[in-house]
């Protein structure tokens, strides 16, 4: 729909109360959708893109997204990262068709240039042309045919790919309130357990509001309270880094009369009709970071998710496809020195979590049903005042504060701030 | 070789596994199971590479119900219904006196929700692999490994497969 | 497909002779489509949403559309209707996500506000939060965080619904000329006797068109000459509200002579080509409403078709999707005083209308193939001045006057009059 | 218990009427049903409502190829093809030597006009519920119910499911 | 009439083939075939008009194996599975020995490529007609025609139906 | 996505190079699709549309399309041809469903206007109403509802359309480098062998490059290097016309000693892995035509590709449906007087060519992996600069030569050039 070079204007009016109002047009505009690649995903973020333990070996790639670009991530000669976007540059074909595999070089299938781990063009076939016809002149110079390359850099095996060239270095881009929690989550060499991949008929920014969004745990996901495991509250907390981008939901269990107290001051009706788990095995779990949480539900803008729940530990990507629609792609992981009880746990730990998940398969459907209602009302905005009206850590879950940080930082990079 | 007999009663077994889950009677799927047993929903993507993730696993008649009641009372999703459809069924006899079964499934998902009541959508394909075994002269799955193929699991999956 | 919060501007040329021509561009455009919704679903009319038959008691509701606004209509505790936006004042969740039902609350699933009948806030989990902290502050006003509210009115059963705060009467609205005909089916209370659904690939004013379209009757619905039961011609004529907006066709059978010679005028072909009924039971039929009429074919602007056909009562509520798609509810019903015989009539009849219909079915492909003609020729018109270029009753079915009237009221809503 | 020689005349007038169908034989159609018959296609819609409206009812074999005739020499409509797939046959003899059967069917539609020639779509997808008694030593559908899944009608619906 | 047995080894053989497929074992495809065979895709399109004119068409099983290595080996195309649903299979004894079988297919096409990986969408549907004879007893396609209703191939044909 | 009935204005940067540089933009933009629709397939071109074998007699008619509009091409009762829009003069349904077919006169089903061969109406139903009432005026002129006619002309019994009133001859706009290249194929009286239908996701435009690029023979389609069935070089060249739109690529085996040389020139590894057909019949080809051509693959502008691969004669009709998916739609041909053999012969070669043909699928594919790619990258280029960066002749196939007259000529009807 792009009706020509240069970037489309977008008349966008955040209410006055711009804190705790988000304008529903930020989830429908196509020209929002357009500007978020251009300024937001290509702009002054790290983007996650995949764990090095998914490309351990020389010559090991995985091919992925940004935004909605395509790129690839390689392991060099050197067992350096590179990145490149994942388009010919002679005529512009996908260079690399598939997800994931090993190869030394990337040859285009279309006219077969061929280009090294780093990006570089390296072969290009009847370079000279046949008996002195044909071909590519004696100006013709590889060095200006080299594929897009990328910034790439990685964090206790996190790696993040950047289209802008002057960034801050990723350790401060995660900042000093993010990165002890990707500490506690990587302090082991971890393995490569499985994936799993949602489709999800909404904007991705429902799901970024989502993921930061303690309020609807227990009410929501119903698994729990339905089967009397525990009452409608937890114990936790929320920490932002600086600019309130990325944040960190810890949640742990609190004493039985913390939870009776909670319970009254909430006045909420108990959801336990009296079921109880026919197998309880499923519950099975065993505290092994420090310090001890049952959740760790951590952000990285604009599109990494970063889970503990319990023992199942994951990463998610959320790769945004039209203003409509995005993508979770589940990476579940757990450590090399796991013992076999624990993979165990992990292994049957996966029914809580991922598309088919008992206490997550929600998420996706309450991001559809927001779309679904909100279509026709974008000058219409949610309201998520919910614990106040400011970007600030707090010490309790029954605060929409991660939120509002998210959508500070947006309006910044967008444009959009007042 | 089987008998006519047996194979009607596996066929039967795994048409009436169908008709259970697409008329919505999922309270009556963890009976189709044998009291040891094993229900795995496995994207192809990792059983290709030789991931250990399942989408689902059950390896109980106790959380089969506990899915069903999840399903009940717990999940929040889409109001649907599956319609199954299963064919290319080879039916292998194996040395312990059980029947390895093979067949390929696609399920069509149709919403009966407000926004797109009564449209269809292909939902999954994928294939099933079998372990049979007869308890009480009745057939039952000691093992039913699902294989998705359509691994990008459209909005959940909450209802079996 | 919006790009900013206002208005966009619409370039469009109605041809010369405005009153028999329909420039293309108005099934295509979706600027256009947008401006329907502002202007014309959301605007001075008044839509209909469903019959008080399906919500006879307390609590029950309906979800249903208004252009393609999701909305809900509900019994209140006090016997009255009552209409919302079903979208969530919280974060804009769909409230209401089943078609029908029976409720005295309505709960959100993301984070279960809760709502009464008529749409008031009534319940918000940790409003005040836990222990002091989180949740909402005390100026928190649950007034302000109502569902939408829509105005609602019914005349003989027939719920309609709107946006527009300063209305005409629902009486009015559809005025003199409309009501007696409205009570002519409605006299007797009714019972739903079941639904069809029909999704057609074409934009909503081609059946818009089609149902004031008493033209091609006999001519795309070749039903009835195929199998000799009746020659090309009845009896008939249109009313139309003083707009012209709504309007009534009827139709009744002409004495054998009337019809020979109507027929000798039109030069017609004819296409009893010998076919005979097998099993002629589907003819039967049972004089019941007065005056006696074949058909009653009326619409009430901007989405409602009412039908007597036979012995065959239903509402159509027309559903625009898209530029290019909209949906048909077919509402089937009888009275609920009908006989065995009538009803077992009734039930017969069905073959003849909705998707299946045997006289019926082919209106759904005749927008299609309109719809697929006209893609690329939206400066193109269609010609609609048969029977003359005004807006008047006829006594006759050889015109399209209606069309007309619809055209001349939807430009004047529209903005696009002269 | 049904023999086999009856389980294969069943299940070969289940699949013989789908290529009727499909090889747009349709004045064969009418002669799979007894000549008491009933054929009804009903949205899952009404009947989960206890609704009695049907899209289709024809309670004779006249009916039927009256549907037929208007198919071919009335009726307006998208030229298509339809292609079924039939599976989860479950037969249940019942008392009055008559044969119950419920499998699920889908209809992919492709169209044959100009504008998508050769493009394929999901068009319906639902299950029969069968009365199959034998005439003249032949199967034949006493009673043939289909039930919609798929009520949201695309386009319209013309030949029978 | 055929014995259970005869109609078993052939439903086997139906269904086996399409296994073979499904799973990526398209080095045994050729072996489903007679010494002497005929594989041959053909648009209904060309079929309903005369029109001689196939997709592929592959008259020795050195042409069927061909087409494997040029799959492997040469053709380039979007990584992807198959799925098949194949029913309605009707089975006619020839006056030669041989068998004539007819069934319909749909084949369902999954994505395995980085930008739609997962995805699954209905590919192909049409029908098989097929002659089956014993060779060493075991049966064998001596033609197996495949009838393309989705004459309007989405993306290209590569892997074979 | 109209937005009006005026042509939406399109900003578009040519690279400097322009005549080596193609921005991708041009493969994405719905307005860019939208110009081409009107000013290219609309404007002062001759569109192929179809074979006169395919129309021998009196009635026949071909419905398909120029661009995306649907058209009809009938053969009068003279003999002659005839075209038309397909879009009733009434009310704008497709006149046409049906791809193919014989009538003398042609019906809307909607109200039955009847047309006759050359598009005029000749019949109204209830033209003057029944009884005085209803109908048309007097003043009504069949003459003014007439279908919208074409030019149509063929050469050599290829049939072209052209909604252009003033426009150079069919002979001159073909040209006399090209007409030489048409006489080959058709001096003898063909006979249609089928159809088949490729329907890809991605530009229209993406193709005409692709069949205007020798370049990627042998390095996509390797069917004959993996048998080793020849190396990778052919002999050949390439012929345009004056404008650089049309060409004609051909290529012959050379001998052992040219190949052998010419390998070593590219320094290419080679394919053949030891591979051999295990049926070889499927190489058996007879020489038939003067001048002895392996391929003569052959473009007329904008959207005919003529080929003979070796003994398999075909058009392919380029029909654009939306600005990232077309439809290719081949009609296999041989001669009247073939023998058995030479017809059994295109048959089994028939394996070669087409949606599933051995050396032709993966053309379908590279035009989708190009635009997979390319989507958020409007603002960058292809490279076509291999062998030169002029538009002019070449007796050697390593050359982009054609695809620069292309856009040369695109960018000139377009209004893109500087
Ligand atoms: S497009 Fe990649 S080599 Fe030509
Ligand atoms: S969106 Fe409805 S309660 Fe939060
Ligand atoms: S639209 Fe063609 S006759 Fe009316
Ligand atoms: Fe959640
Ligand atoms: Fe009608
Ligand atoms: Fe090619």
């Amino acid at each position: 729909m792009q009706t020509g070079a240069a970037e489309q204007p977008i008349e966008i009016q955040w209410p006055e109360e711009a804190e705790t109002r988000v304008p529903y047009q930020v989830f429908l505009d196509s020209a929002i959708y357009e500007r978020e690649q251009e300024r937001l995903f290509r702009g002054p973020v790290w983007n996650y893109v995949g764990l090095e333990a998914e490309i351990p070996n020389v010559g090991d790639f995985k091919a992925t997204f940004i935004g909605d670009t395509p790129i690839v991530v390689t392991r060099g000669k050197d067992g350096g990262l590179n990145a490149f976007v994942n388009r010919c540059a002679h005529r512009g074909a996908l260079v690399c068709r598939k997800p994931r595999g090993n190869t030394h070089t990337h040859v285009c299938v279309y006219h077969q240039w061929s280009y090294n781990l780093e990006g570089d063009l390296i072969g290009v076939p009847f370079r000279k042309g046949i008996e002195g016809k044909g071909g590519y002149g004696a100006d013709f110079d590889t060095a200006q045919h080299s594929l897009h390359k990328l910034n790439i850099a990685s964090y206790q095996g996190l790696i993040f790919v950047s289209f802008a060239r002057e960034l801050h270095s990723l350790e401060d881009y995660l900042g000093p309130q993010m990165r002890p929690w990707l500490d506690r989550l990587f302090a082991r060499p971890i393995q490569v357990l499985g994936y799993s991949r949602q489709y999800i008929r909404a904007n991705w920014k429902l799901y970024a509001e989502n993921v930061r969004d303690p309020y609807h745990a227990s009410l929501l996901h119903l698994f729990h309270t339905t089967f009397g495991l525990y009452r409608s509250s937890m114990g936790g907390g929320v920490i932002m880094d600086e600019e309130g981008r990325h944040d960190m939901l810890r949640s742990y269990k609190r004493t039985e009369e913390q939870e009776t107290a909670a319970y009254k001051d909430a006045g909420l009706r108990t959801y336990n009709k009296g079921y109880g788990l026919a197998d309880p095995s499923l519950l099975q779990s065993r505290q092994e970071l420090e310090p001890h949480l049952t959740n760790q539900i951590q952000t990285i803008f604009p599109g990494l998710v970063l889970q503990q729940i319990q023992n199942t530990l994951a990463t998610r990507q959320i790769l945004p496809k039209a203003p409509d629609q995005f993508e979770l792609i589940f990476t579940y992981f757990g450590y090399q020195d796991d013992d076999e009880d624990l993979r165990a746990i992990r292994l049957k730990q996966a029914n809580f979590v991922g598309p088919a998940g008992l206490i997550s398969m929600e998420d996706g459907h309450a991001a559809e049903i927001v779309q679904q209602a909100i279509g026709r009302d974008k000058d219409a905005s949610s309201y998520i005042g919910f614990g106040g009206d400011d970007v600030s850590d707090q010490e309790n879950l029954l605060t929409e504060t991660a939120i509002r940080g998210f959508w500070h930082y947006y309006r910044d990079v967008m444009g959009f701030a007042a | 070789m089987l008998t006519p007999e047996i194979r009607y009663a596996v066929e039967d077994l795994i048409h009436a596994y169908v008709h259970c889950i697409d008329e919505d009677e999922l309270e009556e799927w963890p009976s189709f199971f044998a009291t040891e047993c094993l229900y795995t929903v496995m994207p192809r993507e990792n059983l290709d590479q030789g991931l250990p993730i399942p989408l689902i696993s059950c390896d109980s008649q106790g959380m089969l119900s506990d899915r069903v009641t999840a399903h009940r009372q717990a999940n929040i999703y889409g109001p649907h219904f599956y319609r199954h459809q299963v064919s290319s069924l080879l039916l292998t006899p194996q040395a312990d006196g059980s029947i390895a079964a093979r067949s390929n499934y696609v399920v069509f998902r149709t919403w009966a929700d407000v926004v797109q009541y009564g449209s269809t959508e292909v939902y999954s394909v994928g294939t099933y692999r079998d372990q049979i075994v007869f308890e009480n002269e009745q057939p039952k799955f000691k093992e039913r490994l699902v294989i998705v193929d359509t691994c990008r699991v459209d909005s959940l999956l909450v209802t079996p497969l």
